[in-house]
């Protein structure tokens, strides 16, 4: 579904992402793992369109999204649950998940942006006691939820999504991982980065290990929980040196 | 970098909060809370999102007026403070959603956090006499100390702004122990980092506590928490619904509904 | 730039100045850069409080004004010496600018834009309207040459080497203060005015005292300006050159101590350039201003850096 | 020093500076007036030049900016090395180049209306325009014909309205004439019905309105839209066919002072000026294809007197000074010029002649 | 009693043009986030573009208006698409500055192709002036309050009920946001610009025939809508209109009870201590920032 070959990304002359490939199957979960600054988000922005300057190739479905913008993509049928949210705070609650449907607004599925909604709202019932609050007065976890929910709304076929348990409860970081599961049942595709290595190879497919830009291992999620290396520098407490590394 | 000079009682507070209220409109963001912070001590502050943390981090550092209640800190009321003035007194604090000063470097970050502990004003730097000079080469250097503190010595001439998001946390506890303070709050430094960051910085919370500084602690990362508080508050719209050492805060039911879910019990993974 | 090549850095600064002074006898050419002299000191003096402590004015001709028309009033009307004029000048606008920035800086953005430019109308308004201390619109006549004790300016020559050493004098301190807690307080209220406050730094107090300090060059700019034609009218302190000061730190480029002299250098020179054109001078000088801030967003100084970026950018790929 | 210098001056051209506010909001001056220099100049060339020697016109554009003005005036002096130079259209230009051309000892020729210029006497400094003192006169002068003896005056808030204001309260007495109430308007109002209703509580007997297009043509729509029933006054800052244009109707029976110029065609035929007139008005609008303004007149006015001084001097600058103090007679657009050491504008209020819009048309007030 | 209510009328016409001249500014503001200073320019091309195609050219009064309002709203998509989008890190300072080079371009270019004199037309209508208790009010004038009435409120309806209305406000709250939702950024920007300007076209079709048009109108125009855009609250549609209003109004009081020559100064006075009390302007909201 998504293939990516040699993608090197960069900001002005840094190279973030440096020589990455990996691919995508229908229906799968797929996890990014990394330390801080290893090049997840960078690679997050660069397949949804916000990052333009990368060289290599990606393709969605088997077509190039070389020189497509965000809007395309999301046409496209990709949406991002960015890193820091992204919301749109002197606007409601309500009013960021219609705009998160803008594109199947404009494909005249008002029907099926009203379920949608209806869907969301089930799936995170703050929202709906908070709809008509200016999101930018939600708590942070509030926001996390919101963001999700509105990426759900484009009725994307692959969803990104930039470390969605970043500040949430553990009860609702449980919620979001099932949630996560469940989107898979109906059909979604996804690619996950987590800090939370633990929790988001659980319900994985598929890992990749990503240091200082580069793809460093890559397996079955049940491999990559059990192999030494990773339990050593992502998982376990026996944290080492790591800044040497990083 | 110690910022107490008196002897630890131990069972002295340091900050003690007294019926605090606040609303946003209808919402009852604290709902007369109270507890109070043992001096050089982690108390561990959690709940659902929306409980109210952040926003009684905001009372404390007086970005926010509560509507009611009472803070005192050291036992002297910091009421009628401004932020500013209470970063003097020595209560510091890092943010939720990282607020760096992104155009300039990690040093710089640093240094701006000294500003309390340093005098030079407009006029003495246009003068830049010897005292100056010499204030300014020591700030620098406690500057270069606190970036080694958490390990971003070799950044230190990084725009603090491309900085990979964990490390701007690592940065801004480290500004904020710029301050000196007696009180430190972090509002959930372990979020965005991995596993294995997260314990590293554990280990240093508990340094910092080792130098005689009271820690409060926002913090949804269970592991983390649970492992090094000595005392947790437990927040729930806006209301305090426990209060107690790790374990049995652990194991209160309503703690278990509210928060923590069934499958809690993170400490040992 | 760093610290240790500052002093390299000036005397380069004060050996240029002299250069100049010595081969250029011309008495236009010494104009033009009594004139690029003063709008630096103007382009430096918004630049402390709108590039470095991101509080904007739209105002801020009014403290040059003020500054000119104190030392008319006290040296013409009153025949107070320049020597104590001058303090008389910079202090006034400095207290005005007390008085008003500690309303004012209670804004931000453009309200904070909307309040300066509101307070520059209000000065200009005045200096147009108290006709019998100020000349009124006609303007004021018959200001003294500047003496400073048995040491006069009356020349072209020595006006520029007394402009172009203030220049430099402010050029160091400015520098001091940018470098030093003060100046990196300064940009942290720049970066998020709530988190400086947040980290322990008394926003309000500092900002009132870069507007303070912005006030008395703009003043100091303005001493100099009447000392040098003699002459000064309401029309030279208006929106439009408030405005030609901030385009002077934008163009130059922000933050930035050179930025300054590069703006008010372009800024000074660009018209006298544009003479040829006659009728279409307007339609380029607006064009040039466009096209600089297309391609150079950053400023004239950063954006020759950004320039050079690219080409190793795209040169390192290969 | 060159002895070939000497020689050759027969063939170098006399240059002469020219500072106008070409564009920016003063630009109704500044246009035509760098266009009649040009005029003067091409006409002094074509008929042999000024001792056979050419003269040269260098123009430069202050927008309205004292200071543009002042780098104009020093890029004249000090780079062109001009001879003389043909003054500002605005007062505060002026008034920023004068003591420029003061040190440098250059004879100066102003286009600007503010007496502050010519008063007191600078050597060098000698203007062309009608002052507002001779505006003001011939106003009051035929207010008092009417037996009007209260007014209301209206002026525009810059230092040409300003200087209107300040002689019209000056002369009030002179005339027996009350000011009643004074307002003032900004150049770019668009509605002056407050100043108009706050003047007319007072009830005054006329409304004198001191200002340059546009805004006096609002106030005559104004005053009409009040349905204010009393004599509209304005000043020689709108004696151009654009104020007709733009006042429309309005327009109809508004009194004012202007040169002779608006109404050429109309003086009788022993006029000294009438010549002069009709010759300048034909090659400005055959030159330019416009019709001709009231304002040009200062600068070609200027550039002729010029050249009369220059005649005989090989370009000294002081006997310039010198013959220029002493012309008399000089029959020009503004009027007719008599030069002394105790006035440098040179014209007396013959200068000016009332006139009325009648029908869309200037018509000579008798 | 017929003074004070002549003083409101004066008040009420400049007001509306303000008004119109505010709202062009705060709908920019809401969908770009920016402050286009040669909006007072876009404001003089649509006068004098009128001017032109009725007195000149001789059209009827309604295509004129029509086709004045369309070319000025091209001008200004134009002007977005070739000085703002190619901007590659726009911070608003450097916009700003793009659009003070944009006023002086725009008001060479109307020097250029109208000359410098000032240009007049006839009203809309020739009707005498209403009539009131005294005192009188131009039908020019009530038309220009119809204008702005019902722009106002299609405006309000366009950004309330209209999705699209939406997506330019997130565009200018958070263009990152916006884009990933699939928000087509760009053209939403062009979309602005192109509404903004074609509302300072109407502003100045409408003048027009009270005031007389010149290349250099649009300077002071624009400073004073720009004023009431931020007297009402950047933003806010109805804020603009009460905003541009209350300018006009207060100008006029100040001039019939403190002085004309300071009118300017005391509207600036009030409008500098209704900031001092409501730092966002009077129906502004204030920033949503928190920790
Ligand atoms: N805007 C930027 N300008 C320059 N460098 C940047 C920028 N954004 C990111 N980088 C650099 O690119 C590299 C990769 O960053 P990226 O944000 O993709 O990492 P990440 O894996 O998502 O890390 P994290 O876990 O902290 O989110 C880092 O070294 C970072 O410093
Ligand atoms: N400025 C505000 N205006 C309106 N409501 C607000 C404001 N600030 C906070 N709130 C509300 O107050 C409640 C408490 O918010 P707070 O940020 O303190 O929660 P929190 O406990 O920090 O949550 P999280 O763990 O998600 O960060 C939330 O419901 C939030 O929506
Ligand atoms: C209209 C003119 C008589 C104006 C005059 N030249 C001035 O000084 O503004
Ligand atoms: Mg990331
Ligand atoms: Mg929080």
């Amino acid at each position: 579904m998504l293939r990516i070959r040699n993608l090197k990304c960069f900001y002005s002359r840094i190279m973030a992402v440096k020589g990455v490939s990996l691919s995508v199957n229908p229906g799968e979960i797929i996890c990014l793992i990394g330390a801080n600054g290893a090049g997840k988000t960078t690679l997050l922005s660069a397949v949804c369109g916000l990052l333009a300057d990368w060289s290599g190739q990606i393709d969605f479905e088997k077509k190039s999204i070389k020189g497509l913008e965000p809007p395309a993509i999301v046409r496209a049928g990709i949406s991002l649950v960015p890193e820091g949210r992204q919301i749109f705070a002197p606007l409601s609650v309500f009013d960021n998940l219609r705009l998160g449907a803008y594109t199947m607004y404009k494909k005249k599925a008002h029907a099926a942006v009203q379920q949608d909604l209806e869907s969301v709202m089930e799936l995170f019932p703050i929202l709906r006691q908070r709809q008509r609050q200016p999101a930018g007065t939600l708590s942070g976890g509030e926001q996390q939820m919101l963001a999700i929910a509105r990426a759900l709304m484009a009725r994307p076929r692959l969803l990104l999504l930039d470390e969605p348990s970043m500040g949430l409860a553990p009860m609702v970081v449980e919620k979001i991982l099932e949630v996560i599961s469940l989107l898979r049942s109906r059909g979604l595709t996804i690619v996950l980065v987590e800090q939370n290595a633990l929790a988001a190879l659980e319900v994985s497919d598929r890992g990749y290990v990503f240091e200082t830009g580069a793809v460093v291992l890559q397996g079955e999620a049940g491999e990559l929980l059990a192999d030494k290396d990773v339990k050593r520098a992502y998982l376990g407490k026996d944290y080492g040196d790591f800044y040497d590394a990083g | 970098m110690s910022g107490t000079a008196k002897p630890m009682t131990g069972n002295d507070p340091i900050l003690e909060i007294r019926d605090v209220d606040k609303a946003f409109g209808g919402v009852q963001a604290l709902d007369r809370i109270g507890f109070a912070l043992e001096k050089a001590s982690i108390t561990g502050l959690i709940g659902p999102n929306g409980a109210g943390k952040t926003t009684l981090f905001n009372v404390i550092t007086g970005i926010l007026a509560p509507d009611a209640g009472d803070i005192r800190f050291a036992g002297q009321s910091i009421e009628n403070l401004e932020v500013h003035q209470r970063v003097a007194l020595g209560i510091a604090r890092t943010f939720q959603n990282v607020e760096l000063f992104e155009s300039m470097t990690a040093l710089e970050n640093i240094l701006v956090g000294l500003y309390t502990r340093t005098r030079a004003g407009m006029i003495q730097s246009m003068l830049r006499l010897p005292r100056t000079r010499q204030e300014e080469a020591r700030a620098r250097d406690q500057a270069m100390e606190l970036l080694n503190f958490v390990g971003l010595r070799d950044y230190a001439g990084r725009k603090s702004g491309d900085l990979p998001f964990g490390w701007q946390r690592m940065l801004e506890v480290a500004r904020a122990m710029a301050a000196q303070p007696r009180l430190l709050l972090l509002d959930e430094p372990a979020a965005g980092l991995n596993m294995s960051e997260t314990g590293h910085l554990g280990e240093l919370i508990k340094e910092i506590r080792s130098q005689g500084i009271t820690i409060l602690l926002v913090e949804h990362d269970m592991s983390l928490t649970m492992s090094i508080s000595d005392l947790i508050v437990v927040l729930d719209q806006g209301r305090k619904i426990a209060e107690g050492p790790p374990r049995a805060v652990q194991e209160d039911e309503a703690v278990m509904a509210a928060y923590l879910g069934k499958k809690a019990n993170p400490t040992n993974d | 730039m760093d610290d240790k090549y500052l002093p390299a850095i000036y005397t380069a600064f004060a050996l240029g100045i002299a250069f100049l002074g010595w081969r250029i006898d011309n008495a236009y050419y010494l104009q033009l850069l009594i004139f690029i002299g003063l709008n630096t000191l103007l382009a430096l003096s918004l630049n402390m409080l709108m590039g470095y402590a991101g509080q904007i004015s739209l105002g801020h001709a009014a403290f040059y004004g003020i500054g000119a028309y104190v030392t008319a009033i006290l040296t013409t009307t009153y025949q107070v010496p320049p020597l104590l004029a001058l303090p008389a000048a910079v202090g006034a606008a400095m207290v005005i600018a007390w008085i008003v920035g500690m309303p004012t800086l209670r804004l931000s953005g453009y309200y904070l834009g909307m309040g300066t430019l509101g307070f520059g109308m209000i000065v200009h308004i005045v200096l147009r309207e108290w006709g019998s201390l100020t000349g009124g619109a006609s303007g004021f006549v018959g200001i003294p040459p500047l003496k400073i004790g048995p040491v006069s300016f009356a020349s072209s020559k020595s006006y520029f080497f007394l402009v172009w050493a203030v220049v430099l004098a402010m050029i160091i301190l400015c520098r001091r203060i940018i470098d030093s807690r003060v100046g990196r307080a300064l940009c942290a209220i720049h970066d998020g005015e709530k988190a400086a406050a947040a980290v322990g730094v008394n926003t309000r107090r500092l900002k009132l005292q870069v507007f303070v300090l912005s006030a008395g060059i703009a003043a100091l700019a303005g001493f100099l300006y009447a000392h040098l034609i003699f002459f000064i009218s309401p029309g030279s302190f208006g929106f439009m050159a408030s405005i030609k000061i901030v385009t002077m730190v934008v163009i130059g480029g922000m933050a930035s101590i050179w930025g300054a002299l590069f703006g008010a250098s372009l800024l000074t020179l660009l018209p006298e350039w544009l003479h040829a054109f006659s009728e279409f001078e307007m339609v380029i000088y607006g064009l040039i201003l466009m096209v600089v801030m297309i391609f150079m967003p950053r400023g004239l100084t950063r954006g020759l850096v950004d320039i050079y970026e690219r080409y190793r950018k795209t040169h390192d790929r290969q | 020093a060159n002895p070939a210098a000497g020689a050759d001056s027969g063939k170098n051209p006399m240059k002469i500076g020219g500072i106008f506010s070409v564009t920016g909001p003063a630009s109704f001056l500044g246009d035509p007036e760098k266009k009649s220099m040009e005029l003067a100049i091409e006409e002094i060339n074509a008929a042999g030049g000024v001792d056979g020697r050419m003269l040269e016109a260098v123009i430069y554009d202050t927008e309205g900016d004292p200071s543009k003005a002042v780098m104009a005036a020093g890029k004249l002096i000090n780079k062109d090395q001009v001879t003389a130079i043909v003054g500002p259209s605005r007062t505060p230009t002026t008034l920023a180049v004068v003591p420029m051309v003061e040190r440098a000892g250059l004879p100066f020729v102003s286009c600007a209306a503010g007496n502050k210029i010519v008063e007191p006497i600078k050597p060098w400094v000698f203007k062309t325009a009608q002052s507002d003192i001779q505006a003001v006169a011939s106003i009051y002068a035929h207010l008092e014909k009417q037996g009007i003896d209260r007014i209301g005056t209206l002026t525009v808030a810059n230092s040409f309205g300003e200087s209107g204001r300040e002689q019209l309260i000056e002369q009030a007495g002179d005339f027996g004439i009350t000011v009643v109430r004074s307002e003032s308007f900004g150049a770019g109002d668009t509605d002056m019905t407050s100043q108009l209703t706050k003047i007319r509580q007072e009830k005054p007997g006329a409304i004198i309105c001191w200002g340059t297009n546009p805004g006096p043509a609002v106030v005559a729509k104004n005053v009409e839209q009040l349905g204010l029933d009393i004599p509209l006054y304005q000043s020689h800052g709108v004696a151009s066919p654009k104020f007709i244009e733009l006042a429309g109707d309005s327009a109809e029976g508004i009194l004012l002072p202007t040169g002779k110029i608006l109404v050429a065609d109309l003086l009788p035929d022993d006029d000294p000026q009438k010549q002069v007139l009709t010759d300048y008005i034909d090659a400005y609008e055959n030159k330019y294809d416009e019709t001709v303004s009231g304002f040009g007149g200062y600068a070609y006015d200027a550039v002729y007197l010029l050249a009369r001084a220059m005649a005989g001097t090989g370009g000294d600058k002081a006997k310039i000074r010198e013959n220029l103090e002493n012309i008399r007679e000089h029959v020009g657009i503004s009027g007719v010029f008599s030069f002394s050491q105790t006035d440098h504008n040179g014209l007396d209020p013959s200068a000016f002649v009332m006139v009325r819009i009648t029908d869309g048309k200037w018509q000579l007030v008798k | 009693m017929q003074e004070l209510l002549q003083y409101l009328f004066s008040g009420m016409t400049n007001g509306a043009v303000y008004a119109v001249i505010a709202l062009g500014f705060s709908m920019l503001y809401s969908s770009t986030d920016l402050i286009n200073f040669a909006h007072g320019e876009f404001v003089m091309l649509g006068a004098l573009c009128m001017v032109s195609l009725t007195a000149g050219a001789g059209l009827a009064l309604v295509p004129a208006f029509f086709v004045t309002v369309a070319a000025v709203a091209a001008a200004g998509m134009l002007f977005e698409r070739l000085a703002i989008r190619p901007v590659r890190h726009p911070e608003p300072i450097v916009l700003i500055i793009i659009t003070v080079g944009a006023s002086i371009f725009l008001r060479g270019t109307g020097m250029l192709i109208w000359g410098k004199d000032a240009h007049s037309m006839p009203p809309f209508l020739d009707i005498a002036p209403i009539d009131i208790a005294g005192a009188r009010l131009l039908a020019q004038s009530v038309w220009i309050l119809v204008i702005v009435t019902a722009l106002a409120a299609g405006l309000h309806l366009f950004y309330k009920k209209t999705l699209t209305g939406k997506a330019m406000t997130a565009c200018a709250v958070n263009k990152k946001g916006a884009w990933i939702v699939g928000i087509p950024f760009k053209w939403m920007v062009l979309l602005a610009f192109g509404l903004s300007t074609g509302l300072g076209a109407v502003a100045g079709a409408s003048i027009a025939p009270i005031t007389m048009s010149s290349y250099d109108m649009g300077t002071i125009l624009g400073l004073k809508g720009f004023c009431g855009a931020m007297l009402g609250g950047l933003g806010s549609l109805w804020g603009a209109i009460l905003g541009g209003f209350l300018l006009g109004i207060l100008e006029a009081m100040g001039v019939g009870f403190v002085s004309s020559g300071f009118k300017d100064a005391t509207a600036f006075l009030l409008l500098l201590l209704v900031l001092y009390v409501r730092p966002q302007g009077i129906l502004g909201t204030a920033e949503i920032k928190r920790f």
